[in-house]
């Protein structure tokens, strides 16, 4: 007997039509792409950064591909939060589409002041707190490297708006258990897991850089594994806050690695770029996923995994 | 922008060139000269992204209506790739996307540039200037004889054409720079559209920039997406008013740019002259008011 | 007119007759492949890791393929040293190709006994300290994850044994500049970059994990870039320490990406796999490439990549 | 252990086993029934490892003499691709890999058991015992009819066949097991060689165990490299004297084991026995005098 299936999935208390959504930066805020894509299919739309002023980005070239798998250094280019609350927002309002905004900034302030914004939009649903940015206070270095100031930027972000916040970590650190347990404590709703990986690919005939930005972000199928690996450890440490899996899903079945790794959902970025309805037939797969395996909504695989009884002294796994 | 499958109606093969024609009545109707399509890659490979390519010929009426024809070469695993593909395959297409060359307002002389599979869109564009009553003249180049795009349709579509290779295998040796002065002046041209190598589009519209004539390029920067959401494909373009610039996106704002706004030295290196403004004789308004219907989209 | 290559590389002064080399574990000590390559074309071999006692190593299934790439869960598995130089000893001896034993251990102490184990064995020309193992004395954190405990291990070892020191660090770091400095510190003659990511893959039908050791590394043409950018970030801060790019090498284009980077050699691990005359193939490659540009050694390569002049303000490379 | 380019002599199809026939004179020269060979996938793809796959032929002299058969059914992207090689394609093949059967040194009554396309093996294999004067049975089991492993070959080769398969579409309707008892018997076998999925195999194993018969089974774990250097490979062994086990590589010093030798419980989970001795009867150094070779080599 087929069990029916139900999509919906409550991520944070944000409601989603399924748990599929746009990963930030890989489907704008829907408009390009609503004329082609029935955004009403779509689990939501994480936009692409915001930052509290105008960002000319990074010189091209912008992109590079690398084996399934890509590189790009956009440099967070965005037209400041004004002009995305004025452009965007009333595109947002009618999406029919839950809209989560991703912020960014250089400064605990400038997260702040994104977030007061955008939070005035309506149909907007939730922040994401895009922290694989670098700290201008702190010589650059990234907010998701560095536990303490990973959290004041949670702390304050939460305290500046009525929304549900989510904290995009970066696998890029030592711990990510530790970054994602201070950024809980500091308030954090939920957490999205991961950002790209810091790369670098070398042109050898013009002895350059493939990027214009030297090292950049990547992205896709190449780093799946690490990312279902983040998402396990940081579900088995903190079992009760929702996870958006992100990394490397292009199909039902990536999808719901990640569910089973525990992720609440999930969000699509690369496979966007080759196939836009990826969010929507993805979605459309886990349905059928869960209606052959006679379960009824993607909760049920949460905490589905058998996993062996782990030996009691650590063991190496490298190789 | 759709998305299509379409079926591979004929694939054929003239020299170093491929061409496709593909059953695409919804990307036909829409397309534009200038335009292009998104090609999806065949799964399980290790390289994931579309190949961007400029419509060829879209056909809205007539015995081939409802069909897009794309040329290439050969140059890496994806175009190696389409060069396998046959009739009655069927390709995953998104298109048409992008902002296609503007047309003018009232008929004039156009001179169209291409460089290698550069000139390719130039044929869909020069039939329309001709049904609007323009007159076209071509200039195509291209490193050897064998890479000229074309060379008998264009005598077929120009009042007149001047063909160069680098290496003089047809017509003259050099580059289509050289003989543009030459052929701007004996064709009175008005207008100039190019597509080709960025550093013969950049030469190209610097040359126009100093005559005072309006140049519309169509440029080539690394694409993710296609669908303006990825930002990769940016290129330095200064503001209307010349007092600034920003990265604009060339599968959306581009790629057809007018040449005298592109910020070549910011993009492709080289001398950093200052910001220009835009010359004296630019008419954008004009050059934009028709022919692009609803581009932008909203 | 052609320039006369020479592919004989000095690495922390250990004489290669090319700089391409067998990664660790990928290559065995030579022996099984001795038949069907000829050695003498090797670069080098890394042996497979070596720890004091033998190790039985992890359930299966201990491989996972994944895009572009694969994950891998030895744990180790090794005869213990004694074994190893009995059995292998009188190989490495009339091998005919430099061999760097890879040493592991679970505490410093266990490194020290293998470091002097196989500094006996005639015909190992290095020693390369493979730290991702866990430090039982710490809980089980991986050395290499750590500057105080990789350093601890480099220090011992290198005064142990007579022989260049290569460690062998993993990205999976917030920082790995600042572990490359701790170990260099401590009297390492070279770095191995990198070692597998740490990654996981789940079967969907089964709702169990792929591999028998749940999470486990992640090597191949997928961390390429991760692996360019860890090479390039460490040899711009310690410019004079040789190291060997190690991670996704599969034809002389991708090794020249290790050498524009910074490394003086290369490993290659995976693509030993399929390709088994990979390390011969590649260093004949490369000789084509520098004959193509006019180079005359491997060297020529290092400090050759133009990169554009950097902003002065940090800026955002994630996307 | 050799690397070759081989050229496709032929590829072909019954029901849902493909069968590709290589010019490999030097594997084909050194392969003895039950090892296998590693088949390169082509470039450009998502996935990397070779594929390996057991030696169904090995024509070593005659007409077909330097060429190798192997046959496979398509599961995933790597024989899906397969399927598709022709005729004067090449093939990157490494082999001949692995611990093939070790044959009795006396002729003596064979019992060979294949399950799927485990059976390939076993046809190569019981030619040879055949050719040294030994009696030789099989039992070929599979899921349904069409999977059934060259049925009628195995009546050529044997003095008695029974088949198995699970829907009884073909044969008797279960598993290979259920007949065993009764063929062991009838046929007074006193050796059994099997091939075919683990499960299988343990069944087979246990039961030839419990008779103090011993058994050689060719057994499938996941291979990275096939050539004894990963260590991916493993399958839990124990030690001859009984006193201990250790993961032992089922491409090197496999993938043909003592089945009383493989730790079942362990390796494919399920009930935990304790670690076994040998059973009685169990007569390895007989077994592997003859027809190794020198294998293990070095
Ligand atoms: C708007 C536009 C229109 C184009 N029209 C045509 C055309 O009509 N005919 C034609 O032959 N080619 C055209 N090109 C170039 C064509 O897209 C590339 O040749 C093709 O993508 C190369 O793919 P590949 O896998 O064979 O090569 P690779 O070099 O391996 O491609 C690797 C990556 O780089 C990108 N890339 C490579 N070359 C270019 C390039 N010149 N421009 C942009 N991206 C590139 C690819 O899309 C891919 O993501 C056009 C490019 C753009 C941007
Ligand atoms: C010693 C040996 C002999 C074999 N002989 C035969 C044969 O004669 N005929 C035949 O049809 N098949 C045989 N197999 C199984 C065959 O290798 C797999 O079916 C094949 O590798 C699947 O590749 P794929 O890309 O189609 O599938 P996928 O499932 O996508 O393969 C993914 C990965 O898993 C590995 N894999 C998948 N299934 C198996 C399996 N059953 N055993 C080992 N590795 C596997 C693949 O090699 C690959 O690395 C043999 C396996 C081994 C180990
Ligand atoms: C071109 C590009 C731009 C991106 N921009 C952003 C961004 O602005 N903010 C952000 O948090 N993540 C950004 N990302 C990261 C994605 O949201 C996602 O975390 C990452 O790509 C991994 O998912 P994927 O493998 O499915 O692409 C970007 C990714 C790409 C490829
Ligand atoms: C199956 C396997 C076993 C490995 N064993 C070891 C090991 O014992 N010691 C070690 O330092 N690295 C080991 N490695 C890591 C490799 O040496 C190498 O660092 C890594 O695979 C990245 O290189 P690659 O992408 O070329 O494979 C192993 C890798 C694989 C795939
Ligand atoms: S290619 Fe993605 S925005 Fe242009
Ligand atoms: S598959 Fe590599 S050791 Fe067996």
């Amino acid at each position: 007997m087929a069990a029916r299936v139900s999509l919906r999935t409550n991520l944070a208390g944000i409601q989603l039509p399924t748990p599929v959504l746009a990963a930030s930066g890989t489907f704008g805020s829907g408009r390009e792409l609503a004329g082609m894509v029935d955004l009403r299919e779509v689990g939501g739309i994480v936009t692409k950064s915001v930052t509290p002023r105008p960002v000319k980005g990074m010189p091209t070239p912008r992109m590079a591909e690398t084996p399934s798998g890509m590189l790009n250094a956009i440099g967070l280019q965005n037209p400041g939060v004004e002009a995305f609350v004025e452009k965007d927002g009333p595109f947002i309002e009618q999406a029919g589409v839950p809209v989560i905004v991703s912020i960014a900034g250089r400064s605990v302030q400038e997260f702040a002041e994104v977030a007061v914004m955008v939070s005035k939009i309506r149909g907007v649903v939730g922040i994401e707190a895009n922290i694989s940015c670098p700290n201008v206070e702190r010589r650059g270095e990234v907010f998701a490297r560095d536990p303490v100031a990973a959290a004041d930027v949670l702390s304050t972000v939460t305290r500046m708006t009525h929304l549900p916040v989510l904290a995009k970590l970066t696998a890029d650190v030592t711990d990510i258990v530790e970054v994602a347990q201070a950024v809980v404590r500091a308030g954090a709703h939920g957490l999205s897991l991961i950002n790209t990986l810091l790369g670098m690919a070398i042109d050898v005939d013009a002895f350059r850089p493939r990027l214009g930005g030297v090292t950049g972000g990547l992205s896709g199928p190449a780093i799946r594994a690490v990312a279902v690996r983040c998402v396990y450890e940081v579900s088995q440490a903190l079992p009760d806050v929702p996870i958006i899996g992100i990394g490397g899903v292009v199909d039902a079945r990536s999808a719901v690695e990640f569910l089973l790794a525990g992720a609440t959902a999930v969000a699509v970025g690369t496979a966007n770029y080759f196939d836009p309805h990826a969010t929507v037939e993805i979605a459309r797969g886990i349905g059928e996923f869960l209606a052959a395996k006679g379960m009824s909504t993607p909760e049920d695989l949460r905490g589905r995994l058998v996993t062996p009884s782990r030996p009691q002294e650590p063991v190496y796994l490298g190789g | 922008m759709n998305r299509q499958k379409c079926e591979v109606l004929s694939a054929k093969r003239w020299g170093v060139y491929h061409s496709i024609t593909l059953v695409a009545p919804e990307i036909a109707e829409e397309a534009r000269p200038g335009q292009f399509v998104q090609v999806a890659m065949p799964p399980g490979r290790d390289f994931l992204l579309r190949r961007p390519f400029s419509i060829h010929q879209a056909s809205r009426t007539g015995g081939w209506a409802g069909t897009l024809e794309i040329a290439f070469t050969a140059v890496g695993p994806g175009t190696e790739w389409l060069t396998t593909v046959e009739a009655h395959d069927s390709l995953d297409v998104v298109g048409p996307l992008g902002r296609p060359f503007p047309l003018p307002r009232a008929p004039t002389n156009c001179l169209l540039i291409g460089g290698g599979y550069g000139a390719a869109p130039l044929y869909f564009l020069g039939q329309d200037l001709r049904a609007k009553g323009s007159r076209v003249d071509m200039i195509v180049g291209a490193k050897t004889q064998e890479r000229v795009f074309k060379p008998v349709e264009a005598k077929r579509l120009s009042v007149s054409v001047s063909t160069t290779t680098e290496d003089g295998s047809l017509g003259e040796r050099g580059n289509v720079t050289d003989v543009l002065p030459g052929m701007m002046a004996r064709c009175e041209s008005k207008v100039v559209y190019a597509c080709g190598p960025n550093g013969m589009l950049r030469a190209v519209a610097e040359y126009c920039s100093e005559q005072g004539i309006p140049s519309q390029v169509a440029v080539e920067e690394l694409m993710a997406c296609g669908m303006g959401v990825c930002w990769t494909c940016v290129v330095p373009v200064v503001h209307r008013d010349g007092r600034g610039w920003s990265y604009e996106r060339s599968c959306y704002e581009g790629p057809v740019f007018s040449g005298a706004r592109v910020w070549w030295e910011k993009w492709l290196g080289g001398r950093s002259t200052p910001v220009q403004t835009p010359p004296e004789g630019f008419r954008l308004e004009e050059m934009t008011a028709e022919g692009v219907g609803t581009w932008p989209p909203g």
